[in-house]
């Protein structure tokens, strides 16, 4: 659906992408995950188009409707039902969307009064209301209780299946297990690995992917 | 104006003269800063919002057109309106009309830049969300002056400001006629020409007055709009 | 009313001194017509007229009148009055010029000890009376511009001011003065010499020119001033039991 | 200035009147703007960062000082450097420095209003980092005037544009004197009244030349002072 | 160290804490966990004095100095190292507390452009450089990658040995097994238990904390 050929991301004197190539096929989601500052934000925004790599190329195969959910969402300045309104696209389905995010109780409140994890299931809320063929959600359950966390596990399952290809970053191992079909492991903003999950924590093929399962500091 | 009269006696008696010329300034004023918004506003978050080649340049000369002077604005507009000018069929000159249009092309650009710079404050805020949710030119445009609506009254003010305490341009294509094209401002420079101090300065005291009773005005419903949005 | 009204582009010195605050209501009450006044400086007022944008014109420039008239801009120059210029000075007069009615050897006088005066310096009636009044002198006030001799570029009101706040001499016509309300210390020093009368004449903007100039309500405007009716008002308008304009309709030479 | 010159021939020969003109006009409204900035900033930050009764009852009357009508401030600052004035001995009126003292009254409140509004809009975001590090009043004052500096250059150039296109005020307390106290305004004024009209808007065009390179060199300034905070 | 005597916080139609009874001891540290929306940052802002309580008495001993790392925590526009040495108190150990989460590479970047858990390890290390005697922490490691969640939560041991009081929310059971002294459960604004750890994931002493403990959805 998507591939990178050869992505490099400079900002002033820091690199954040170095010459990073990789396809992005239809199926199970695929999982991002690497150190603090390794790129994983940086990908997704330029994979959503709202940055621009400094060089390489990206190519997509038609133009699917892509959402997104940011690491640190920003809620529009409208209750929680506006928020979710404003993004719709086709058929109202706010009440829906709410309930599926567990946010029906708050749907009248100020949105940006929400707490973190509220917010951050409102964004999911929001991407899903624009009924995309790609939903990027990045780190998705950081702020979420366990029992919400499952919940989304289970969203992110079922948009899987219906069709949309998630593409998601996260630094909960047992999560990217859960879900991934196919793992992508960042560090420095190069591409360390990219294998079918079941390979990758099985059987992974580089010392840093290694050191990382096990939770070691790469350097 | 009456002679002899001090502006609180005028103000007491309910002078009609004064009443008149109150209800002048405050419809020229109003009116000036209600177009120069539904055009400044819309322009300013539009530049905040775009990129292009240029893109300071534009930004500059707004902030500029900030510096205006209301003389060369009105005689511009005199120019324009007098019978030998472009516009002078439409008979326009030395009417409220005229004061009405040189006022807003003095507010526009003091409205446009100063809801440039708030808009593209919260631009940097919103950017990314509305950039991938593929909100449209227009809609954007409209959430983000929707969202910094409270802190554009600001602006607004600032142009009302700017609109009530002027004087060069209006007297140059208003004529200071007396009950007819004569304002607050306008008396206050009669006043101050004919040496009469005290007058002038009292006619100021209730412009000011003015000024801050629709500053109180414009606060209060902020407020209250702020209240019912929670 | 059918929109009867008039603009009539005339000088500060009338509108300041409430000349017109005193005849308008008359000539209303008489035609029924509303004359809008707008004051400005001489050179403006005859501009505002020259593009046709006053039906009437009522300044006191003589020369500059007829050449306005001469230019095609104007039907016909009428005289209307004259007032008096006179010079204003501190009540106690540094330079001792009052004793004399002799307005030139006043201002040699003034020039000779550098005291300070202030000039409109804006072209208007009165500006280039006083000029004329130098030249008589044999003077080039330009010389002590920045000095002694300051031209401030504004109306009478605001030289007035400016001669109450700085203590100066200055050149006012009478009319100005004696409705003025912020006198200080000022007091009249020299009058009364012929070289300082100074006559307003009213003109009809030339319809030919400007088709859309209100050529019967102007003349009817012109014809109340001249009228009797219009030169006793114009007599009849007091501050303190002193008239300020003096009505010399009938004086061709005027 | 010379008769039957076009404002075009006289910034090409370089008129010395012209020059001194410009040179005033300049001085005096940028040393209002920067004495109204030295005030307006810490002020409008002060009522941004604090909360107290009749809070809003201060951002009123700070708008609507926004509208102090120049001609009404020029009245006041004349009648206390006036000779009789209480300031009368500072021997200060119908001079530059009276010219400042005007338009820094004038163009403070603006300042102020804008400044406040600007920086309230940045410590909603920083108010619980800043109090929770128990940062002093002082400090955390001038924390968000340094951090809002960028933003605070549209109220400065707000300013700069009400400061170098008035006349109301600098007429009165400055006299408009050929040679010492003239500035393109009151030059534009003194036009005006003569029926000069042309030279009038070739001065006014020379004196928005003027305010462009003024807000060009601001925006330049800012934009290399961005690049280096990075 | 402090007590909350009997705090509700409302907003509007919403209540945020109700009649919430706790006392914080020194010790190791008191891990306040619950769902999303139950209440934990409430908590710790009222405890930090930015939020004032409906009603209720928070009594304190003494004045310790107290510091927080926020859950969406503002960097100020400045460098990495000068954000650090803006809050310092005392003597300027910026160097030596970039290097304890880790960020010594990232010294003079603007902080603004660092990545969500970059700024979450600048905010922490800006809090130690308050020198504080309790330190509040609002799921202090949700954007961390592994490692450093395992190099965050041996600072927080750490600085608990140290004598600093630790107070923190997270929604990671294990991090709360692995660090608390004791355990506060929050829900929908009121204590459902609190509670020394041990007995806490042992034997809880309420249904809820063991349906939350088993990561159910609580109702
Ligand atoms: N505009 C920028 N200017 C300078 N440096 C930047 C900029 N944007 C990102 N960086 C740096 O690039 C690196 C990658 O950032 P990115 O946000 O992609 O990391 P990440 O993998 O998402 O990290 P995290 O797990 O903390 O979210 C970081 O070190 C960050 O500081
Ligand atoms: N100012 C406010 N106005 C209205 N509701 C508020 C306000 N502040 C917080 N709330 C609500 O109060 C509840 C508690 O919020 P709080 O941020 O304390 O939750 P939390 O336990 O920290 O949640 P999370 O795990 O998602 O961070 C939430 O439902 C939130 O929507
Ligand atoms: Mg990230
Ligand atoms: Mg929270």
């Amino acid at each position: 659906m998507i591939r990178f050929e050869e992505l490099t991301a400079t900002a002033g004197a820091v690199t954040l992408l170095d010459r990073l190539s990789l396809t992005i096929a239809a199926g199970p989601p695929t999982v991002v995950i690497g150190p603090n500052g390794a790129g994983k934000t940086t990908l997704l925004r330029i994979a959503m188009g709202l940055l621009q790599p400094t060089s390489g190329r990206i190519v997509r195969a038609g133009d699917p409707r892509r959402a997104i959910v940011f690491q640190r969402p920003t809620m529009l300045r409208r209750t929680t039902a506006a928020n979710v309104r404003y993004a719709s696209f086709g058929a109202d389905r706010t009440r829906e969307l709410l309930a599926l995010v567990g946010l029906e109780h708050a749907a009248d409140r100020a949105a940006r009064r929400l707490s973190s994890g509220e917010q951050q299931r409102l964004a999911l809320a929001r991407a899903l209301a624009r009924e995309p063929a790609i939903l990027f959600l990045d780190e998705p359950t950081a702020s979420l209780d366990p029992a919400s966390t499952k919940a989304m596990e289970d969203v992110i399952r079922t948009v899987s299946q219906r069709g949309i290809k998630v593409v998601m970053s996260t630094h909960d191992l047992g999560e990217a297990r859960r879900l991934a079909g196919e793992v992508v492991l960042l560090h420095r903003g190069r591409l360390v690995e990219a294998a079918a999950a079941a390979c990758f924590f099985d059987a992974p093929g580089t010392a840093e992917a290694r050191k990382f399962i096990a939770g070691e500091l790469l350097v | 104006m009456p002679e002899n009269l001090s502006a609180l006696d005028l103000v007491l008696t309910g002078d009609p003269a004064l009443f008149a010329i109150v209800r002048l300034a405050l419809i020229v004023s109003l009116s000036a800063v209600l177009l120069a918004a539904l055009v400044g506003v819309p322009l300013g978050a539009a530049i905040a919002l775009s990129s292009f080649r240029g893109r300071d340049a534009v930004i500059v000369f707004l902030n500029a057109m900030m510096g205006l002077p209301p003389v060369v604005i009105g005689l511009m507009v005199y120019l324009a309106l007098s019978r030998s000018g472009p516009l002078g069929s439409w008979g326009l000159l030395f009417t409220p009309q005229a004061m009405v249009i040189a006022q807003t092309i003095l507010v526009t650009p003091i409205i446009a830049a100063l809801a440039r710079q708030t808009i593209e404050d919260l631009w940097l805020e919103y950017r990314d969300e509305l950039t991938a949710m593929e909100v449209g030119p227009l809609r954007r445009l409209a959430t983000l002056v929707w969202d910094a609506r409270f802190s554009l009254i600001t602006a607004l003010l600032a142009g009302f400001g700017r609109a009530a305490a002027e004087v060069g341009a209006v007297i140059i294509v208003g004529g200071n006629i007396e009950g007819f094209t004569r304002t607050m401002t306008t008396a206050i420079a009669l006043e101050t020409s004919k040496g009469n101090l005290p007058l002038a300065i009292g006619l100021g005291l209730v412009l000011i007055a003015i000024v801050l009773a629709v500053n109180a005005l414009a606060w209060a419903l902020r407020r209250a709009a702020e209240r019912l949005a929670g | 009313a059918q929109d009867k009204s008039i603009v009539v582009a005339s000088t500060t010195s009338t509108q300041d001194s409430g000349l017109f605050g005193h005849l308008l209501p008359r000539f209303k009450a008489r035609t029924g017509i509303d004359a809008k006044v707008v004051a400005l400086g001489t050179g403006q007022a005859l501009d505002t007229g020259r593009r046709g944008d006053a039906d009437v014109v009522f300044v006191h420039a003589r020369s500059e009148e007829e050449k306005f008239v001469a230019g095609g801009f104007g039907v016909k120059r009428y005289p209307v009055m004259y007032n008096d210029l006179v010079l204003i000075g501190p009540r106690s007069d540094p330079g001792r010029v009052g004793k004399s009615k002799d307005i030139v050897e006043a201002l040699r006088v003034l020039k000779a000890r550098t005291l300070p005066f202030i000039s409109r310096g804006d072209r208007s009636g009165t500006h280039l009376a006083e000029l004329k009044l130098w030249k008589e002198a044999g003077i080039e006030p330009a010389a002590g511009k920045g000095g002694w001799y300051k031209s401030i570029g504004q109306g009478m009101g605001a030289a007035l001011n400016t001669a109450s706040a700085a203590e100066a001499y200055v050149l006012a016509d009478r009319g100005t003065w004696l409705s003025f309300r912020n006198k200080g210390d000022l007091a009249i020093l020299v009058q009364g010499d012929k070289r300082l009368f100074n006559q307003y004449g009213v003109i009809l903007v030339n319809p030919v020119k400007h088709p859309h100039v209100k050529k019967a309500q102007g003349q009817q405007f012109i014809d109340w001033l001249i009228s009797p009716e219009g030169q006793g008002a114009i007599a009849g308008y007091k501050i303190d039991g002193q008239p300020l304009f003096f009505p010399n309709a009938d004086d061709p030479n005027a």
